[in-house]
């Protein structure tokens, strides 16, 4: 069951990947935009840190840690990052709910649910070089998984293989969205750095999801 | 990396408190990073907003004043600012008469300033979004991101800001601004890239004799990389490129903006403009104005862009008109 | 090298023509190499001449107006300009009430003013040579080639030049410039050497974290190479060293002026203005007026300089006085 | 004998070894000045080929083609060199005269009087690490050899062995005069720049006088 120390535990390890991967995700941005996507996110989830470690917010359900989370992104992350995957994280906690406990279920609702608001706020499709890249095939694989029987565990392992799949992926398309369009052809032959960063969350979906396992 | 900073994430912070310390027609909200006109909001103006990322100083926090615009807000190093900035400065100009936000079209701009502008309705402020897209190097479409915002901003701002100041309308302040826009055209040049003080590297690597054309202003490579020529030649091309797009013939007033990128000194800069004058002479039309110096820039990159605005007699009026900003200062 | 220009040899005249044609203020003699503003001689008023070499633009044909200088010589970069062409300037500034030669303080320039003020006199023109040695790094002594004239040049033009407006005779005029060097001292740094477009290299070489304190304007070397640290500490041994000189103290009035060197982003010389504020306001001085910016350039050198101005009722008077160069405009 | 010939061909002499030596002298230059010792002199050198070659000076007597050379030197050089050279021509001429032939003696008051006029006008004495440096030993040593009965061809190797010692001495000191004066103590160790120029000048002469000689 998705209870609230387990969507915190999510949200630190992403957090702690963030950190780890940071400059490796600047360069990625270096090469086909502007050298600050690890910046951006390691800003965004430090101050994420610091307001989930606020006593005040204790004992949040699932839902509003999520949509506080996002709300968060929104205000420290800015560039295009910041809004997509602030408002990613908000709609998943609104579809959340109050619930205390949310089902595989529920949490599909979530991620969908998330999708949907970065395609509404940024107008990308899949192939156009975005995070929207690792999102879709990593949102279908964890419906699909669901769908066939699945667990919880067993549909993260999926989502993280295709949202790693999708971000392998972005690497021989031109970009059609954001920064790395500027660059027309010669945006094609590098990964894209927030298909990866997306890639990194479902990881650290899988890894929480193992540990409340076993 | 060689920088006169004390620390990589200090440095807007560190910067704004500079411009408090030398600029008292300004009022600088360090905290909450949103620079202000002294006298803002001025009842029944306007308000004028824009923002972007740092490193393109004196863009926008050195266009803040009288005749220009009322507030400008930071983000981090060509990061766009958040909504909470761009939300506190639109409510801090608002003088009753509503907010022109004048965006440069970049995805993170773009939503950031829509964020905004959502909330800054919801709490009853009036807002008109001004988008900039003046870069011919990226072909315009509408299945990508669309043109950048470059060297036209200064000019969308100082002349919307210019009938701000009259006291006309939030429509008619926008209306001008879209014109303003939609009349000028720029093309970039990277002699160099630029290193972000947080990345601590150049964002890219040129040999000693390559240059990047078609640029934009994040230190991002630009659309080809070639061999460094002779200053007629480079000018040539991107004037041609602007012209492909946009002739100036026989009796068009041009305003020629040659912007440097932050690390091109003004001498250079003066040799460009001397090739684009050729041109433009070359086909009769007439500099009617003129801006030569960093304005755009992008951090330490050398190089320049080239910037032509078709004017008419409002905009040449309008351009005219007083302005005190630290950056652009006439007429008072 | 990577310039924008077309040829080493064709730098200075390619750029005057790009002066001439961005400013109808300004009439640029490009075979003589001499830019005038466009009403010289004015009649009666009291003419003030500067030059030297290229390659510190702005400075000095950016700072030809009214309430500025009436003409402004280029040498060759970095080499201070002929008397032949400072001849030519004098006579054409002459309004009948003489003519004020704005000198710094190098041996080449000292000499060709010197030549050209003969060539004046035995012409008919009275001349009075203002040195400008503001240079605290160099230490000042009767056996050396003394102090070299830096950031409070563009100073003691502006004064100058608000004095003569107004009429003031010519002996008025080098007394009050000799004021405001007097009052004024300055320091440099330099992040990286430049490069001069006949050299083509770097003229001398720093490692990735070493800087020169105490460097000049013409790419040379400065006292002492050291490791680059963070902005507060560089600009404390700067400000110090001028302090140590000419003690701004509570009361004391100043005006500071962090100038690029021409390499440098403006959002750099923000965070030094806000240092060297800091290090003011704990001695209880005022910040009384400000400029930021590049003005006394070395070409592509990274670094800033830090003038102090130590300012009085006149100078203050006379540096908020109108003036409409390219570069240094207000009041009208 | 020093006629209009010899003079014309010193001059062309000191005009080739500059264009020779146009980059080294402004690497000198670089090390403890502003890099542009050689590009000076090779605009100022460049100028008076100009001026000699223009029929108008045709048949100039060896004084007023010296005076023709200083006018032209501190009209194109600039700089400190530029007053300071174009003055030594200048009062070489002037001390020559008008005579169509001048002697070894005469010559030497010529130099005498170059020597003057740039210790006078730039104020530098022997130990500034200036040309003056170079200039004061090799007139010593022109004279000195004169005086014990020498040739003209003697008397000018004395005067160029002279200078390039005069030129290499300057290395160890610290310039008191010029901009190198501004490096303080890290003057030492660097040649002078003027000083090697003066050199080139009195080694143009000797190969001058001894193919007059021969
Ligand atoms: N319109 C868009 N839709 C979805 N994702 C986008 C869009 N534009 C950009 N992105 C994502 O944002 C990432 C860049 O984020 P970041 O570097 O933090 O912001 P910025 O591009 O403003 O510097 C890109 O790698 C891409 O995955
Ligand atoms: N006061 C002086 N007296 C004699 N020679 C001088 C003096 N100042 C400079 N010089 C000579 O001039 C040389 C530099 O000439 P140059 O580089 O052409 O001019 P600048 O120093 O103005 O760039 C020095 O190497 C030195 O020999
Ligand atoms: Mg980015
Ligand atoms: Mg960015
Ligand atoms: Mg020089
Ligand atoms: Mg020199």
């Amino acid at each position: 069951m998705v209870d609230a120390a387990f969507v915190r535990s999510w949200v630190e390890e992403v957090a702690s990947s963030v950190e780890d991967q940071r400059d490796y995700l600047t360069q990625l941005d270096a090469a086909i935009g502007d050298a600050d996507h690890g910046v951006n996110m390691s800003r965004g989830f430090t101050a994420v840190r610091t307001k989930l470690a606020d006593a005040a917010n204790d004992g949040l359900a699932p839902g509003p840690v999520l949509a506080l989370v996002g709300n968060t992104l929104v205000s420290t992350v800015g560039g295009a990052s910041g809004p997509l995957y602030g408002t990613a994280f908000r709609r998943a906690g609104k579809a959340l709910g109050d619930d205390g406990d949310v089902s595989p279920q529920g949490l599909l609702d979530g991620l969908r649910a998330a999708l949907e608001g970065v395609q509404q706020l940024g107008a990308a499709s899949e192939g156009d070089k975005t995070m929207v890249d690792a999102l879709i095939p990593a949102v279908e694989a964890f419906a699909e998984t669901l769908s066939t029987g699945g667990s919880l565990p067993e549909a993260t392992t999926a989502a993280r293989e295709a949202a790693e799949e999708g971000m392998r992926a972005t690497t021989p398309l031109q970009a059609r969205k954001g920064r790395a369009s500027y660059l027309g052809p010669r945006s094609v032959g590098h990964q894209d750095p927030g298909a990866t960063s997306t890639a990194l969350i479902f990881a650290a979906l899988e890894r929480v999801a193992g540990r409340a396992r076993g | 990396m060689k920088k006169l900073i004390n620390a990589p994430e200090d440095i807007v912070t560190d910067a704004l408190r500079g411009m408090a310390a030398a600029h008292p027609s300004l009022r600088v909200d360090v905290e909450n990073m949103v620079v202000y006109r002294a006298d803002a909001p001025v009842s029944g103006k306007v308000g004028l907003v824009s923002g972007g990322g740092s490193g393109h100083e004196p863009m926008h926090g050195g266009l803040v004043g009288l005749g220009m615009l009322d507030a400008a807000c930071p983000g981090a190093v060509f990061t766009s600012p958040v909504p909470d900035q761009l939300l506190a400065a639109t409510k801090g100009v608002d003088g009753g008469s509503g907010v022109v936000h004048i965006v440069k079209n970049y995805t993170g701009d773009v939503m950031n300033f829509q964020l905004a502008a959502e909330l800054a309705g919801d709490e009853g402020t009036k807002v008109e979004s001004v988008l900039v897209n003046d870069d011919v190097a990226v072909e315009d479409s509408l299945y990508t991101a669309g043109r950048r915002g470059t060297g036209a901003t200064p000019v969308v701002e100082k002349v919307a800001g210019a009938l701000a100041e009259t006291g006309a309308d939030l429509g008619a302040v926008a209306t001008v601004a879209r014109k303003a826009n939609e009349r000028s055209r720029s093309f970039g040049i990277a002699l160099t890239s630029c290193t972000t003080p947080s990345a601590g590297a150049p964002t890219f690597e040129l040999g000693d004799d390559e240059i990047e054309l078609g640029i934009g202003i994040h230190g991002e490579p630009g659309r080809i990389r070639r061999k460094i020529g002779p200053a007629s030649e480079l000018v040539g091309i991107a004037t041609q490129a602007i012209l492909d797009d946009y002739p100036f013939d026989r009796g068009d007033q041009a305003l020629v903006f040659v912007n440097g990128m932050g690390g091109t000194p003004l001498i250079e800069l003066y040799v460009v403009f001397n090739e684009v004058a050729k041109i433009l002479e070359g086909r009769g039309a007439t500099i009617a104005r003129s801006l030569v110096g960093d304005y755009v820039t992008s951090l330490d990159m050398a190089g320049c862009s080239i910037t032509l605005t078709k004017l008419d007699d409002e905009l040449t009026r309008l351009w005219d008109a007083p302005v005190n900003t630290p950056a652009l200062r006439w007429g008072v």
